[in-house]
């Protein structure tokens, strides 16, 4: 193998938890270490670097801000990953771009808003080009092992495009539709061995929709287990909202 | 003097979230020194509106992820109050042992990762996976368990999955529960003294600093508050924890994207410090014994000791975990479900200690159990105006050293708050207009 | 054939009686209303009156994910992984999944035979039992009964607080040896009706199914479809997969790991460089129906559908495979009687 | 009767277990497709006939098909073409002289040569579709005297994705081989036919009552040369087409090749073209 690659991890809007996600490899973080070398860290280190080989994203675009520093991101490194559903679909802060940008800073800081510049969220492959997903909310840390093994031997990344339910039926959990819940797994991209069905929980699509997915039929099931159409889609855009825009 | 100094920490490292330190000092007068928060604002408060009870706190988790476990547990014990859903002892006991997980994972985290590089004098912790391979693994080996507690009881560490309202989604096995019951006793323990020793050899680089502030934390008759209690000052004791207003008191400064909070004083510092001066008397042996190892006194002002504090709770949870995990196995593990049929729809206030402090929840439901009006204030936000007080002591007291070791200390002052900057900077605080 | 009784409060000791002679596998309550089967620790956890387990015993044959060969990266070697024949009684299997697994006994057999499969499948043993058929169970459609002992070496009909307990083969009889039951000779009730019935012979199903390439069936159902995969993944006669490569965080090792698929996945039949050769919902849902009653069946005369139900009662947007074939047959009827 | 006596009593061979063969030859073709020549362990033969395939596998990346393009008398090793379309295809273009891939195979059903002999050959083959159709060709020319004339209609994109250039040379100056050859965008140096593969076809000169002809190219091409061949005068029962679907086993179980009741891996890639009217899904 070559010289290591070097690595640089940012972070822009979100709550940090992928990141956190990449410090709680405890059992393999030594092993990590030994294949690249981390240039870049501002959560966990001082160091500052010109240029990388791969660069980790978390977090959505909401300021003029961010903007700026993501493309000088793209210049510097040549991969970019996106890590966590905020950098790869706009996750939970896409749900503010449902209501009017105004209306919500207002909400927030009365008179004060303007003191704060904001845009809508924006996932990161809206402004620049992204390589590869690590999805989940927090980022699921299996996916993360797979790119990584991927990245170090040279080879592109597959990512799953099937739903949560194929890989929750290979576990053979009691569907939580049985539970009396509803579920997003039939629609929502698997890669996270169903997390949360396997724990009783029902899937929230943190990890995005699937290529094409059936949305009138989702909403119908929705429906049919109890919710009203707007409650349907509420929860269909929990995670979704930027990849939902327009759908409904 | 006449001095004149100019500090700008632009995105201050080893820290979660975005932040600059700025200070200014024209000819001996200290014209700014403050924490200015720019991460950018998240407004949660929009996300929340009209969202089912089923989902606040699945989306109040993701305020945070470094404190997710605390967004969460205060959620649901706000929708549960506000519902009139009554959770089982079983259900507390397992919350505080994922607690106990989330603290000493967030203060192992904090101690070995963010602050031991300051004081060993390198830039993160990676060197030290060459020069001190054996703090390297103890600490990877001490987080890896703490996560476990919370992989174990809340089906994932960040972002838990089984915590819901009224109870939990999938109760842990009790062979999973002796398991982590042996690796507290076996490997934590142990861990935890060689900390302690280690973080003593340590101490000299801690520095001297004191400032007497208000301390604000949870506390209760029966342990060392941390799931609940009233709400405590050191200036004005003991008020009920529905009353937490009077106890915050936001306001909007133009230099954070997050509000700054007081109560009796200009400011007052929240978290593992202000828990020590108030509880002290509720912690057990094995927390002295390292408070007295470490020269943590009661009545502490010297904020850098917060880093010590949370060390010495650290092993204050470690060992109430023991006594949780023996309990729970004792009563005999039941597979309860949730208790989700709501008995009333209203308002709900819920607060609990997190790594960083105390944090507050307060929702209002609808009778369709939707979310109307929903207000979070969160511990970093409470000590901004307190780190702020801090820095203008602090500057004039130092002045006399270099700029690199000005700004090194006053980077180890932020530091030692462990401030969550990305919690901070969505405080909520709205009445929805239906 | 030698009958016995045995009695509900005996199960445990009849079941203990057997795990002194083998593993013992058998049906166990999951989750709050759903059974699956595992190997048995306790004879009183054993559950035999039960609708339908989520997974039939194929989970043992054909594992949800399995290793196929492990190798180093280092040394750009190999090794396959080798498997042992599941030496265990399978105890309370109904007769649908019995049948379902002689189905994939075809599938691995026949053309190239496959050693992993056809390895595990070795030493089985099969202690059967009767069900009640509920709304979704249909096999007396595909001519196979709730007390059809076929392929069993014991089989156990319910009846009244117990089971008449039938042995069909000498492996049947060595397994009983020793335990004592009262001999019984009254026969064996039948175990109740189904609800859901295919409205034609099997036999006749292949011919309708030629009819029914375009038939408004598919579009129609392709509306609720959210071509999730449930259906295939729960199938007992479902037997395709994939493989991928998983490799060690080191980066020195790994192992190649094949598991289950199903043609109702978009990426099932996409290709590099993005074409989908079955891209539409509804052709993916007439060639998952077309697999159960028509594509192998031409060749072999059996369906591969065993009406166990499993695919309607698990899928999310209620598609009744029931509902769908009794459609076709109607719509076929309807063009026989009146032609355009 | 316990079910298990319905089984096979052979002890069945492990199909997914790979012969590690090396590498002895890269070539690149154009800037997509890469060229192989490989060597079994111990100089054993693959031996194949024209139009089956391989699986090939690199450890920690995966396994795919490929088709022999090679002639099975061409001996000592086995060639392919392989173009970079995916995750397994780019690291193997990446890979150098010495290398050892897993091989399986060769599996499937490739040209019945014994229907071809004695007639016209007529090879149409669209882009990579030239890989498998090289086998058939090589074939047809080391056992001249067994056929009638070789007549090749070969479309590519530009003339810069022209595969296996050196051969066409050779083709284009055997006065026994009728070579075609367009190109959808001709460029600055290019004098020969313009146009899609179809193109070629009306001016052909076919004995139609003694002419085999084997298609294969991208998805797309088929429809449309087939309703070039069939308004030309070429019976259906005189037309082949080598079909791709996605595989994972080779052997016919992993079920991902099947077009309605047949498994490509077994009952083609190479069709009989009467055989595939019955498939709807085929074309
Ligand atoms: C019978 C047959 C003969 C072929 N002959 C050739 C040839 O001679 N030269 C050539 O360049 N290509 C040929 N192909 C196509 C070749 O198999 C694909 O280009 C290759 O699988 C792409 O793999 P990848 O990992 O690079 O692509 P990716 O898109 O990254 O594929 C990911 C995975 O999907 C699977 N996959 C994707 N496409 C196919 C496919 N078409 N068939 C089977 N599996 C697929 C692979 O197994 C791979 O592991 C042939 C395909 C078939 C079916
Ligand atoms: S629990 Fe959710 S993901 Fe799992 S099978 Fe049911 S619907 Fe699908
Ligand atoms: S289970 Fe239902 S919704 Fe899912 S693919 Fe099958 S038919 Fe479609
Ligand atoms: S097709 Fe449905 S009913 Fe038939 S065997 Fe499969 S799962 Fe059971």
């Amino acid at each position: 193998m070559a010289e290591k690659p070097r690595v640089a991890i940012f972070d822009f809007t979100g709550c940090e938890g992928c990141e956190l996600n990449q410090l709680n490899f405890e059992d393999q973080l030594l092993d990590i270490l030994a294949h690249v070398d981390i240039v870049e860290w501002r959560e966990a280190m001082d160091d500052r670097a010109a240029e990388y080989d791969i660069a980790f994203v978390e977090g959505s675009l909401s300021t003029p801000d961010c903007i700026t520093r993501i493309n000088d991101i793209r210049r510097r490194t040549k991969v970019l990953v996106a890590l966590g559903a905020c950098a790869v679909q706009g996750g939970i802060n896409g749900m503010k771009n449902t209501q009017a940008i105004e209306e919500v800073r207002e909400e927030v800081y009365g008179e004060d808003k303007y003191l704060f510049p904001t845009l809508p969220a924006l996932a990161l492959h809206e402004v620049v080009k992204v390589d590869y997903n690590v999805r989940g909310c927090p980022m699921t840390q299996i996916e993360f092992l797979k790119l990584f093994t991927s990245l170090v031997m040279g080879k592109q990344p597959i990512e799953p495009d099937h739903a949560v339910c194929v890989d929750c039926k290979l576990k053979e959990n009691e569907c939580v539709y049985e539970r009396g819940m509803i579920c997003l797994g039939p629609v929502t991209r698997a890669g996270c061995d169903a997390q949360c069905p396997s724990v009783g929980q029902y899937c929230t699509g943190c990890r995005g929709l699937v290529t094409n997915p059936n949305l009138s039929g989702m909403e119908e099931i929705l429906v049919e287990h109890g919710l009203s159409v707007d409650e349907a889609w509420k929860r269909l855009e929990l995670y979704n909202a930027n990849d939902l825009e327009g759908a409904r | 003097m006449g001095t004149n100094l100019d500090i700008k920490v632009k995105h201050l490292t080893r820290v979660e979230g975005h932040g600059d330190i700025v200070v200014n000092m024209k000819e001996g007068r200290l014209e700014k020194a403050q924490l200015e928060i720019v991460e950018a604002p998240r407004y949660f408060e929009a996300m929340l509106k009209g969202r089912s009870f089923h989902e606040a706190a699945i989306i109040t988790s993701r305020i945070c992820g470094i404190c997710s476990l605390g967004h969460q547990i205060t959620s649901l014990k706000t929708t549960e109050q506000a519902l009139g859903l009554e959770v089982s002892d079983q259900t507390v006991a397992l919350r505080k042992l994922c607690i106990h997980g989330a603290t000493l994972q967030s203060n192992i985290l904090h101690a070995y990762f963010l602050a031991a590089p300051d004081f060993l004098n390198v830039g993160s912790v990676f060197p030290l996976v060459g020069s001190h391979p054996e703090v390297v693994k103890r600490a990877l080996r001490m987080k890896r368990l703490a996560n476990d507690m919370g992989d174990v009881i809340s089906g994932r560490a960040v972002h838990p999955i089984t915590p819901v309202p009224g109870g939990f989604t999938a109760i842990p096995s009790a062979s999973a529960l002796k398991e982590l019951k042996r690796r507290l006793e076996e490997d934590m323990y142990p861990d935890l003294l060689a900390t302690v020793e280690t973080l003593k050899s340590l101490a000299g680089a801690i520095p001297g600093f004191t400032r007497e502030t208000e301390y604000i934390s949870l506390r209760n008759d029966h342990e060392y508050a941390l799931y609940d209690g009233d709400i405590c000052s050191s200036d004005t004791g003991r008020i009920s924890d529905t009353e937490y207003r009077k106890m915050t008191n936001e306001f909007v400064v133009p230099h954070s994207t997050s509000k700054h909070c007081k109560v009796n004083r200009s400011s007052y510092m929240a978290g593992a410090l202000a828990r020590w001066n108030n509880n002290h008397d509720k912690l057990g042996e094995l927390a002295h014994t390292a408070a007295a190892a470490l020269g943590l006194t009661p009545d502490c002002y010297n904020p850098y000791m917060n880093t010590i504090a949370q060390v010495v709770e650290a092993a204050d949870c470690a060992i109430d975990s023991i006594r949780l995990l023996d309990e729970l196995l004792a009563n005999g593990l039941k597979d309860e479900l949730p208790n989700q049929e709501p008995t009333k729809f209203g308002t709900g206030v819920g607060c609990t200690e997190v790594p960083r402090g105390i944090l507050y929840h307060e929702y209002t439901y609808d009778n369709k159990g939707r979310i109307v009006k929903a207000n979070c204030i969160i511990p970093t936000g409470q000590n901004l105006a307190n780190i702020d007080d801090d820095m203008k002591k602090l500057v004039p007291e130092i002045i006399e050293k270099s700029k690199e070791e000005i700004t090194l200390h006053l980077e180890m002052l932020v530091r030692a708050y462990d401030p969550c900057i990305s919690c901070s900077v969505h405080l909520l605080d709205v009445e929805f207009v239906e | 054939m030698v009958q016995f009784y045995l009695d509900a409060e005996r199960l445990p000791a009849f079941v203990a009686h057997l795990m002194a002679q083998k593993t013992v596998i058998a049906p166990h309550a999951k989750g709050q209303k759903s059974f699956t089967f595992e190997t048995v620790a306790e004879p009183d956890q054993v559950v035999l009156d039960y609708p339908r387990v989520m997974q039939s015993i194929r989970k043992f044959f054909l594992p949800p994910k399995e290793e196929l060969l492990t190798f180093d990266l280092t040394e750009n070697s190999y090794e396959t992984t080798e498997v042992e024949p599941i030496d265990a009684i399978f105890l309370g299997v109904h007769s649908y999944d019995v049948a379902a697994v002689g189905r994939l006994d075809y599938n691995f057999s026949v053309g190239s035979p496959e050693k992993n499969y056809l390895t595990r499948r070795q030493g089985a043993v099969f202690v059967g039992v009767s069900f009640v058929p509920d709304s979704y169970h249909f096999s007396g459609s595909v001519n196979i009964r709730p007390e059809d002992p076929t392929g069993c070496d014991i089989f156990l009909t319910k009846l009244f607080e117990g089971y008449v307990l039938e042995v069909h083969t000498p492996t049947g009889e060595e397994l009983i040896k020793g335990f004592d039951m009262p001999a019984h000779d009254a026969g064996r009730p039948a175990t109740g009706h189904f609800q859901q019935h295919i409205y034609v012979p099997q036999t006749r199903l292949s011919e309708i199914m030629e009819q029914s390439y375009d038939n408004d069936v598919w579009a129609e159902t392709a509306e609720q479809c959210v071509g999730c995969g449930t259906c295939n993944l729960v199938c007992p006669t479902c037997y395709c997969f994939n493989v991928d490569e998983a490799v060690d965080v080191t980066v020195t090792k790994g192992h190649r790991e094949r598991h289950w698929d199903g043609c109702m996945l978009r990426k099932f039949s996409e290709v590099a460089g993005g074409e989908v050769f079955r891209e539409s919902l509804a052709g993916r849902q007439r060639h998952r129906i077309f697999r159960k009653f028509k594509y192998i069946s031409d060749t072999t005369g059996q369906p591969w559908c065993v009406g166990c139900g499993r695919c309607t009662a698990a899928c999310p947007a209620h598609i009744s495979i029931v509902g769908i074939v009794n459609r076709l047959i109607s719509d076929h009827a309807q063009a026989v009687v009146a032609p355009i | 009767m316990n079910l298990n006596e319905f089984l096979p009593t052979i002890e069945p061979e492990n199909l997914y277990a790979p012969v590690m063969a090396e590498i002895t030859e890269i070539k690149r073709l154009t800037s997509m497709e890469v060229f192989y020549r490989i060597e079994l362990p111990d100089g054993a033969e693959l031996g194949h006939q024209p139009g089956q395939f391989v699986e090939v596998s690199i450890f920690g990346v995966g396994e795919a098909p490929f088709s022999i393009s090679s002639s099975p008398t061409h001996k000592g090793s086995f060639e392919l073409g392989v173009r970079k379309a995916g995750m397994l295809t780019d690291v193997m273009t990446r890979l150098q002289p010495g290398t050892k891939l897993g091989i399986r195979g060769p599996f499937g059903t490739g040209v019945d040569v014994e229907k071809f002999k004695g007639k016209d050959v007529l090879i149409v083959a669209g882009g990579i579709g030239l890989v498998p159709m090289r086998s058939m060709i090589n074939y047809v020319l080391d056992r001249r005297e067994d056929f009638g004339r070789l007549i090749i209609c070969y479309g590519s994109r530009s003339e810069q994705d022209l595969l296996f250039t050196d051969e066409i040379a050779k083709w284009e100056a055997d006065p026994k081989v009728e070579f075609h050859v367009t190109v959808d965008q001709g460029g600055e140096g290019w004098k020969g036919n313009v146009g899609v593969i179809t193109t070629l076809v009306p001016g052909l000169d076919l004995d139609l009552t003694n002419t085999a002809c084997c298609v294969c190219g991208p998805p797309i091409m088929y429809r449309f040369v087939l309703m070039a061949l069939k308004s030309k005068g070429l019976s259906d029962e005189s037309i082949y087409m080598s079909l791709e679907r996605r595989m994972k086993c080779g052997v016919g179980k992993c079920g991902h090749c099947q077009i309605n009741s047949s498994y490509v891996c077994q009952d083609g890639p190479v069709y009989h073209y009467p055989d595939l009217k019955n498939l709807q899904e085929a074309l």
